[in-house]
């Protein structure tokens, strides 16, 4: 069991993370954060095995992972 | 081609290239010239020329040593830290006797510095980055028209004197966005090029060499040089004046400055000060003739740059004790605007400033002469 | 006529298009004008601003001390320029992203929520449209026609797609003033 | 729970300026990572490029020198040979090693000087808009070979690795490909050898890393990770040229 | 009787200023007798380096530009872009090509330039006194390591034509030894084969000529050519490495 | 080591690096200043210090660059070309305010040239090679005794200002032998650099750059650099001068030429002409104000330079129009000879030449200040 | 049958040719020419066979042969 | 005393050595001294120049308009500075390679068959201190042992062993003026 923590105004919407999770667990959001990028957000909160796959993908260090 | 087109000042360096037949960019990427060695991969090849994107700054100006070498039209386009790196090139170039084409769009330094306007490579233009005693003819542009116009300029100019001739701007009439007549109405002079090295048919060979062991044949080299030098002086200096005649003040600025200053001199002479300007167009050789003239009527002087005071000193040189010669100066990518040097202006007539913002920007009046 | 604009967002917001814009369409009508843009030695991020001086006059300074109006995206440089701003000129704020300024109650402020108004449209991408469509709208330095005729030629080809979301967001834009 | 994955101290605050999914990001974190695993963050030089890494010294809590486009090799030699028992790394682009750096790599390389090299092949030159790289690929489109590479008027890419790998000097050479979790590991790895090998002394180690530019290439990341792997890896095939 | 050797047309009358002995003299005289026997005199356009040999331009009867210190692939570059149909050649040193020269060389093959290029590696610089070249051989002195090269300090001989072999960009790459008359007779031919290829349009042609400098090396031209035999072409082997 | 010796200045400059705890040395052969690398292959090791070949003059500046970074005393020497090929990099070590020792053994140009001695290089010393607002502090050794007592003021001079410093001389001052004390007594002072690039250990990070992406931070560099050099110019101007008090007529030059003109003012003398000399030591800061303060004092002056005239300009500056000045020089490695200045001299007091044959030569009499 | 003329004073005395002819026909003079060098000089007259090697081998182009 | 030298001759024929050791044998008995050389890029060939200054006094110029003394090692080398010697003054003549100059009879001139004299002694290689022997001979700046003195240091290592052949050739000259 993992939990992740996306920092929404660090997130440049790149989607690698999203692309990456091996659980499918990462989605975009709708909206836009204050840079003007739709970040991504933890969608499937049950299914995270906190792998931190997606922390490592992520360029801009804006996930954090507990497990 | 629509003969009117809006357009950057590197852009309209480019269609002034192939206005004057130019044969071959050499250039390598730097901010804020971009624009000249992108449109010239495209309007190169189109016009039967050769662009090369050279690995560095150093192989683009040894690039256009060899094609102008070869009696070619050559050209090669950088900013500031790049020009410092073909300093070596440019001496070997002038020392060569070869015609040639370098532009500098200066931004802010030194160093890697920004890439904003700048002006702070004046001296390295006109008195010789490079080692030894060689001059650029230096043309500095305040318009992209003056961009398209000065390029056929320039290499009338490189094969009139078999010299480098330098194109001085700044990183705003670089990129300004202007309108610009396409005219291509230019003067065709032939230059015969009997020195080139393009294969020794039917005549001993030539050879291209700055190498002189003999001191004296050395020295004769340089003499060479110094004669054309001021023949160009005496030939070439080109300058624009507005409302200098009955000025009590004149200000001296070239490239975008100059621009400033011209809306300056309106504003000045709304609020009645007498003030004038002196656009030196040939930075190299520099209108001291003409500064001193007007010394010598009883003017006084400020020069406006973009750097800590460089052009000022041909000023001083020129007006030679006569007259007072103020400076004011901005650098590290800073443009002064109107309203502060209109501040200046003011001081020296015993003006308070003008504050906070600034009031009436009117568009400029005819020019005198 | 002389029209001194200052234009200044984030990087990404359009900045320089929409000064090109009123640039290309100033020509198209016969008028003086220049352009030109500050920005990072970056391509990406940061700030964006350009100046356009229109002017039925032969323009000397390219550079503007104080300028007649200024259209800010975004509100750092809405802070760093709304002082500048000449007397009685003209502020226009992008409020869905900065507030607009009280401090200048001597110019006149135009606040739009451009960012919302180009989403609804289609894509926040074209709130830069809005504010240039409400700008022409209020100065009538050039037609709205004008700024739609030089799209084409201004817009790089890969993004000729966007042509009707700009147009759009550009008469939205002149609608709400 | 544990915290299993959080910000390296190899990293300042500041949040990076590259553009979305861009590679330098990702990069940066390794090496900052690895300087801080190593625990040597304050014994290390790093020289940053003229490139869009130019303002990595805004990102790392190391001490940071700014080079000259493409003197990068030069600065790190000058650095290590008067302080050799700090740690001196390079981070260079393809437009500054590659290009107009050449002469300085290849030389550093061949006096075998005790330095770590990252170097970031996006074939293209990112910082000042998309021009032609010495690694852009035949038939790429770049701003300034606008209807693609065409080798005979453009040349040919040059191939880094396998050029320094011909070199007595270099002690360690590899290129990676990170563009899964697997080629993150081992990018990640290959950058830790390089600083590993240069704290035992064995000399000169560079990584060059098959990288993306979202922005120029005109792709989404997740795009440019498939062009690494479809097209970049013909042309620059990943693997150990030198570990010695 | 027949005359079966003269001065080749190629030179001038101009009595060569190089030491006894010297290798430089001997290429002079190759590349000229090349250009004879090709009927290409009239139209070709030679490179000289700075380096010993510096005044070839007086020496051949071709046109010839005396380049700057180590871009003379550049120059050569320059005038074969805009005069496609004649033959440009460099002629260069190894302190001229293989150091200060490196990005230029390594560009000008990158980019396949249709140019031939004549190296000479004597392993010293001849001209400023016998100081380090990048191909100065291990333990050799030299002015500036007066008690040999030492690669922990130094570095190590670079090898050029394996480093452009690993290239796209060149069709020909010969290391020759012009050390007996067979040697002699294989380095002509090679020399012959860069120009054919160019005017054949097959692109960049390199021959590395393994050379000598008597005076530096303090030995006498029969003790150079001993050594070249014995010792350079154990760190530079000749052979063909491309041909194609 | 005997503490008198005959050394060449090339060497001179050696020893005095060794003096001045100079760190390292990195270098480029190039004649005629190829000594100075090849004495310092042996004296550096020997010394503790680095000492490499560079692969070229950019590397050499760069490395010198990176070694000043990590806040050790580091040096380059070269001669005109590979100077040109340094600048972007002097630009940046200027711009990065770090201290560093670069000598110029100045020689015939433009282009390749030749190895014989020239002094072409002052404007690009003195005025900027480089792009941006910079200076060189540049001293000009006209002894073998000054070349090894320069170097250690040079390092501190660099360390004090946090500035580039070059050493300007000419093949004669470098290839010449002549007795040198090596004293090997100098005063020692500590320059903490607290802003070293060399670990950051019990400290926050540290940053060399030159990159200031904001306008307002670039002009504070830019301002900053200039505050510098005007402390400079104040304190750490330097010049001698011979016989100047009473002279009507006061040579100005420095290096070889300098040493000449110290010959011609004996020979003037003894002729009855009342010649001085002003020979400056520091190039920058230029003695303005003294040059300033004999003119007003109604002297004139000639200016004599191994170059088509750059040195004369500073002259002229200072002078302001108060006074003449005349010119004489000689390029291409041609080194004047006290007749020809002589007669140059005669010439300016309404004399005849002197011809073929130089009669008199004295060996200098004593200095008057 | 051959004969060979050396160029006495263009000749360096490098003495490749004496070392590389096959019938050893050349050999180093005892005086020095207006260059200061000690040339070589045919020595052999009788055996020369015209092969042209010393000439080939001579760097200064000192030596013209005739078969 | 203050003598001003020029030695000229072609590239190799040892024309800085000989200079460089009358400069050091005058640091040796203490007077002032300066030696300077004029040669080409090349190495080799060419010709060699050097200028010394010998003085009891501080030395101003180090250029000499018109040298006291002239050693001429070539024909070429004579040809160029036989006029440049000051009236009265001494021209030395290597008449093994050059004729006697007839148009200076106001000067002192001395010519020796160097190259024939060093040969005898084992090598003409020694002319240049057959020539160097006869000139401290005459005009004595220095002595000869002096001369001899400074050779271990002036020489390089490797030419140590013409030591002895060097100081033969120095010793004839001398006897032979
Ligand atoms: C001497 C010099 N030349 C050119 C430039 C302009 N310039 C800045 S970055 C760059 C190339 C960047 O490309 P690359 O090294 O591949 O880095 P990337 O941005 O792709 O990471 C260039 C040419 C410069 N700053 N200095
Ligand atoms: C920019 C520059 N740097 C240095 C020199 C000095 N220089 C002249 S020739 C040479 C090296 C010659 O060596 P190499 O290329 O091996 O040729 P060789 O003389 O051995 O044939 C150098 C360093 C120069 N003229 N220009
Ligand atoms: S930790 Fe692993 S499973 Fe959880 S969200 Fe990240 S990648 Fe997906
Ligand atoms: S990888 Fe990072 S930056 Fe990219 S979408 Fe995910 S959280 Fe945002
Ligand atoms: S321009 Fe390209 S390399 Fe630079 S930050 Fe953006 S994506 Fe990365
Ligand atoms: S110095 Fe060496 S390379 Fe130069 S000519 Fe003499 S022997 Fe040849
Ligand atoms: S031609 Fe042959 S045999 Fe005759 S001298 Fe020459 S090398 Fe000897
Ligand atoms: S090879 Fe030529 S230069 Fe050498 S000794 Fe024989 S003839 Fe003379
Ligand atoms: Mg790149
Ligand atoms: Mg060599």
């Amino acid at each position: 069991m993992g939990v992740i923590k996306i920092d929404r105004d660090k997130c440049k919407g790149c989607e690698l993370c999203v692309h990456f999770c091996p659980k499918g667990c990462i989605a975009m959001e709708d909206g836009y954060n204050h840079k003007g990028y739709r970040p991504s957000y933890f969608a499937k909160e049950n299914e995270c095995t906190g792998c931190a796959i997606c922390a490592r993908m992520c360029p801009d260090v804006a996930i954090e992972v507990w497990r | 081609m629509a003969k009117r087109k809006l357009l950057k000042g590197n852009v309209g360096l480019c269609y002034g290239a192939i206005a004057a037949r130019c044969n071959a960019f050499f250039g390598y990427p730097i901010t804020p010239q971009n624009e000249v060695p992108e449109y010239m991969s495209e309007l190169m090849p189109a016009n039967g020329g050769v662009f090369i994107q050279a690995e560095s700054e150093l192989a683009a100006i040894n690039m256009v040593y060899g094609a102008a070498a070869a009696g070619k039209r050559a050209m090669t386009s950088s900013s500031s830290p790049g020009i410092s790196l073909k300093q070596e090139g440019i001496s070997y170039i002038a020392a060569s006797e070869l015609p040639c084409v370098i532009v500098n769009v200066q931004r802010g330094g030194p160093g890697l510095g920004n890439t904003l306007p700048g002006q702070a490579d004046y001296f390295q233009a006109v008195k010789g980055g490079g080692h030894g005693d060689y001059r650029l003819l230096t043309l500095a542009p305040w318009s992209v028209q003056d961009c398209y116009d000065f390029m056929p300029m320039a290499f009338d100019l490189a094969d009139k004197y078999r010299n480098p001739v330098m194109i001085l701007m700044d990183a705003i009439i670089g990129q300004m966005l202007e309108q610009v007549d396409l005219h291509n109405d230019f003067p065709v002079t032939d230059f015969p090029k009997p020195w080139a090295t393009n294969g020794a048919k039917s005549r001993t060979h030539n050879i291209v060499n700055s190498l002189w062991i003999d001191p004296d044949v050395m020295e004769e080299l340089n003499n060479r040089l110094k004669a054309k030098y001021e023949m160009a002086q005496r030939e070439e200096t080109r300058f624009q004046e507005f409302y200098t005649k009955d000025a009590e003040l004149v200000l001296v600025a070239y490239g975008c400055p100059a621009r400033i200053c011209r809306t300056v001199v309106d504003l000045a002479r709304e609020e009645g000060m007498r003030v004038g300007l002196l656009r030196p167009i040939t930075l190299y050789p520099f209108p001291s003739q003409q500064i001193a003239a007007l010394a010598q009527n009883g003017k006084r002087f400020m020069v406006v740059e973009m750097s800590q005071g460089q052009m000022v000193e041909d000023v001083r040189l020129a007006v030679n004790g006569m007259a007072d010669v103020a400076f004011y100066g901005r650098t590290g990518g800073i443009v002064p605007n109107p309203t502060e040097i209109l501040n200046e202006v003011r001081a020296s007539f015993g003006k308070p400033p003008v504050v906070s913002y600034y009031q009436n920007t009117a568009p400029c009046k005819e020019a005198t002469n | 006529m002389h029209q001194e604009i200052r234009i200044a967002g984030m990087g990404g917001q359009g900045i320089m298009i929409i000064g090109q814009l009123l640039a290309h369409a100033t020509v198209l009508e016969g008028s003086n004008v220049v352009w030109f843009p500050t920005y990072g030695p970056e391509t990406r991020g940061g700030t964006a601003e350009c100046t356009v001086i229109v002017s039925s006059e032969e323009i000397g300074s390219p550079v503007s001390s104080s300028p007649h109006a200024l259209i800010a995206l975004d509100q750092l440089l809405l802070d760093k320029f709304a002082q500048s701003v000449r007397r009685e000129g003209l502020i226009m704020v992008n409020s869905s992203l900065a507030k607009a300024p009280d401090y200048r109650d001597d110019c006149q402020i135009v606040a739009l929520p451009a960012n919302d108004i180009a989403e609804e449209l289609g894509s926040s991408k074209a709130a830069n449209m809005v504010m240039l469509g409400a700008y022409v709208q209020i100065v009538k330095p050039v037609s709205l026609d004008s700024i739609i005729e030089c799209m084409t030629e201004v817009l790089p080809p890969h993004n000729h797609r966007f042509i009707p979301l700009n147009k759009a967001a550009l008469e939205k834009g002149a609608q709400l003033v | 729970m544990e915290k299993v994955f959080e910000r390296t101290k190899g990293l300042t605050d500041t949040e990076f300026g590259y553009c979305p999914g861009c590679h330098h990001s990702v990069l940066h974190r390794m090496v900052a990572e690895t300087l801080e695993e190593l625990d040597i963050l304050d014994k290390t030089v790093g020289v940053c490029p003229v490139g869009c890494a130019v303002f990595m010294y805004e990102y790392m809590s190391c001490d940071i020198i700014e080079a000259a486009h493409g003197r990068a090799p030069a600065v790190a030699t000058g650095v290590k040979r008067v302080i050799p028992d700090r740690i001196v790394f390079s981070y260079q682009g393809d437009g500054d090693l590659a290009s107009i750096g050449t002469a300085e790599i290849v030389h550093a390389a061949a006096r075998g000087e005790n330095i770590s090299v990252i170097f970031i092949n996006n074939t293209t030159y990112g910082m000042t808009g998309g021009q032609m790289a010495p690694t852009t690929l035949i038939n790429q489109k770049t701003t300034t070979c606008p209807t693609g590479r065409n080798p005979a008027v453009n040349g040919y890419p040059i191939r880094v690795c396998e050029m320094l790998a011909t070199l007595d000097g270099p002690s360690y050479i590899e290129r990676v490909c990170p563009t899964s979790p697997a080629g993150f590991a081992k990018t990640k790895k290959a950058i830790r050898h390089a600083f590993e090998n240069q704290i035992a002394g064995k000399g000169f180690s560079l990584v060059e890393v098959l990288s993306n530019c979202p922005t120029h290439l005109r792709m989404t990341p997740i795009e440019t990770y498939r062009r690494i792997d479809e097209e970049m890896t013909k042309v620059f095939p990943p693997g150990v040229f030198l570990d010695r």
